[in-house]
């Protein structure tokens, strides 16, 4: 079972990975954010995979950690938006 | 079978650096690292050093990805991005970062033998603190001095950060985290995660004591929420001059140090913790560190005071 | 080739990759991530350094990992003051490191 | 009993191996943002969805299974917000059809 487990977990980082494509490509940034997004819950999948195959059931905690800050990338993608003049002065 | 995972993560890792490095626009680089870090953490997992792979997850993901991308926010546009040197100066400085690369990969594969490790010595003694976290027992009990110092390093650099507050604003806001756009999706989030978050870094801080997981990983955690409930606009970056937050970044410093103290006259040495109740201290200064951590790192990201203090 | 070298290796290459970057790039917010790269290539080494050194029940040696932890806290610390005193640069119209002077109605009202 | 078990969790973590492949797929080769956010979306839900399914009876013991859901709903939740921003955003960054 382990060996499995541990093909499983190539398999989702390599897809995952693949879709990395996606940040070199975008065209905009959106997309870029989204290759990470879908890398954010790849990387999870993987880390369960592992935790689970090594029985260091502590690695399922790092997952928990990427999960609940999964939404941050996207939220501060939105305060990145290129600023406006106005905006700009709010910000000051 | 496992190694194939190492592969895949370290060619993914040198893509994602290259890229970061190359492409033009600065906000696409930012992203290209935070995807490093997110990859970082998976390697750090690979490496068996749970502690710190939380804490790249915590940081690399949430915290540094924020401040890079607020500031590309506020930076000039792609144009202003600035000339890159000449070929002759590109390839003069691809030979020497190739040199420092080889130089290291060098040490890299002729290790010293038998490869120094201090992990005996941190086995040896880990019963005398009565924890079951070796690397928690390194940062709190046997080299808690660094640790006090790196608590100090945080709280210079928010006064460095607050020292860059122009004249006219001294003792008011940082600029507003809010995002620019009203969102739902972004007031629900900012509403129903902060709790988990609450629970979580506690887990973090009261499960690092035997098992990974500590102040760091459970500080970044509920400074991340906090920030979360700012860029929702639910709540505004407090003055700078408040009271109750002074007192809450020094507070655990504070406790630390008097801990320290309390060690020389209980046993003998500055941050020398007696025997019996090296536990029950090793969490209570952890408790109060990790408010203050959590202070500390959330008002970094807001930065300095823009906004004039109310009176 | 055994997981930590490879990862050794892959630690030299950040290295090298930020170290390009900080020369190659003139403006100070791309140094600074370059930095970084040059940081998470460091922090890797001390990885690589506790995993070689597991011993005595320990799956690796417990002093760099927290080094690291201590570490990574500090370079976000270190990053933050510097993305505050980039962004206070261009406010006050200081030129930025290739000394073109910033038009200075970038972000002043 | 083993066996069944096992090749229960053989069975849901292929299947959701194949949805992080359409995940993929369809973020590589959709041709607009959010057909591409629909996606990714699928990964979200249903891959990590089916691999903690098929993890659940490895598990070894009850709250490592009971963390292993509440990171699938957190994902579920996190992802969701996630993707309204994204599509927000794209909804004012490009103008739509």
């Amino acid at each position: 079972m382990p060996e499995f487990l541990y093909a499983a977990a190539a398999l989702v980082l390599l897809m995952t990975g693949l879709g990395l494509m996606r940040m070199l490509w975008g065209p905009s940034p959106a997309d870029r954010l989204m290759a990470a997004q879908l890398l954010g819950t790849g990387g999870g999948a993987m880390a369960l995979l592992i935790a689970i195959a090594s029985g260091t059931t502590a690695i399922i905690d790092i997952a928990l950690t990427l999960a609940l800050l999964a939404a941050f990338a996207a939220v501060a993608l939105t305060l990145g938006e290129p600023g406006t003049k106005t905006r700009a002065r709010d910000s000051l | 079978m496992s190694l194939l995972v190492d592969l895949v993560l370290v060619v993914l890792i040198l893509m994602a650096a290259v890229w970061t490095i190359l492409v033009r626009d600065r906000r696409d680089a930012v992203i290209a690292f935070i995807v490093l870090g997110l990859l970082l953490s998976l390697v750090w997992m690979r490496l068996y050093a749970v502690d710190v792979a939380l804490t790249e997850a915590a940081v690399g993901g949430g915290a540094t990805g924020l401040v890079l991308l607020r500031a590309c926010a506020r930076l000039l546009p792609v144009e202003a991005e600035g000339r890159l040197p000449g070929p002759g100066t590109q390839i003069a400085a691809g030979l020497l970062s190739a040199l420092a690369a080889a130089g290291l990969a060098a040490v890299v594969l002729h290790p010293p033998v038998p490869y120094p490790s201090l992990a005996a010595l941190a086995a040896e003694n880990i019963h005398t603190v009565g924890l079951g976290n070796p690397v928690t027992a390194v940062l709190l009990a046997y080299r808690s001095l660094d640790t006090l110092l790196e608590k100090v390093v945080l709280v210079l650099a928010l006064i460095g950060v607050w020292a860059l507050t122009p004249d006219a604003f001294w003792g008011g806001a940082p600029g507003s985290l809010r995002a620019r756009h009203a969102s739902g999706a972004l007031d629900l989030l900012a509403r129903v995660l902060p709790p988990f978050g609450v629970l979580v870094s506690i887990y973090l801080v009261w499960n690092g004591a035997d098992h990974p997981g500590g102040t760091f990983q459970g500080g970044t955690v509920l400074a991340a929420m906090w920030l979360l409930v700012m860029m929702a606009g639910l709540r505004d970056p407090p003055g700078i001059s408040l009271k109750l937050l002074r007192r809450l970044v020094v507070f655990g410093p504070a406790v630390f140090i008097a801990v320290g103290f309390a060690g020389i006259w209980m046993s003998g040495w500055f941050l020398s913790y007696p025997p019996d109740y090296a536990k029950p201290i090793i969490v209570a200064v952890e408790a109060a560190l990790v408010l203050s951590i959590a202070v500390i790192l959330g008002l970094l990201v807001a930065g300095p005071a823009a906004e004039p203090p109310k009176r | 080739m055994n997981a930590p070298t490879l990862y050794g290796l892959c630690a030299a290459a950040l290295v090298g990759i930020g170290l390009f970057g900080l020369i190659l790039h003139p403006t100070p917010l791309r140094k600074v991530i370059s930095f970084n790269l040059v940081g998470c290539g460091t922090f890797l080494f001390f990885g690589v350094a506790a995993r070689r050194g597991a011993g005595a029940g320990f799956a690796g040696d417990p002093v760099p990992q927290a080094l690291v932890i201590t570490g990574i806290v500090v370079a976000f610390a270190a990053t933050a003051v510097a993305v505050a005193l980039i962004l206070r640069m261009l406010e006050a119209g200081v030129a930025t490191m290739d000394s073109r002077p910033e038009p200075p109605d970038d972000l002043s009202p | 009993m083993n066996l069944l078990l096992d090749s229960f969790t053989v069975v849901a973590v292929t299947a959701g191996l194949v949805f992080f492949l359409a995940g993929t797929v369809g973020l590589l080769r959709f041709p607009d943002a959010l057909t591409r956010l629909h996606a990714l979306t699928k990964a979200d839900n249903l891959g990590l969805g089916l691999i903690v399914l098929g993890l659940l009876p490895q598990v070894p013991d009850v709250v490592s299974a009971l963390k292993l859901i509440a990171i699938w709903v957190l994902v579920q939740f996190a992802g969701t917000s996630a993707s309204q921003l994204i599509a927000q955003f794209v909804r004012r960054n490009e103008p739509g059809p």
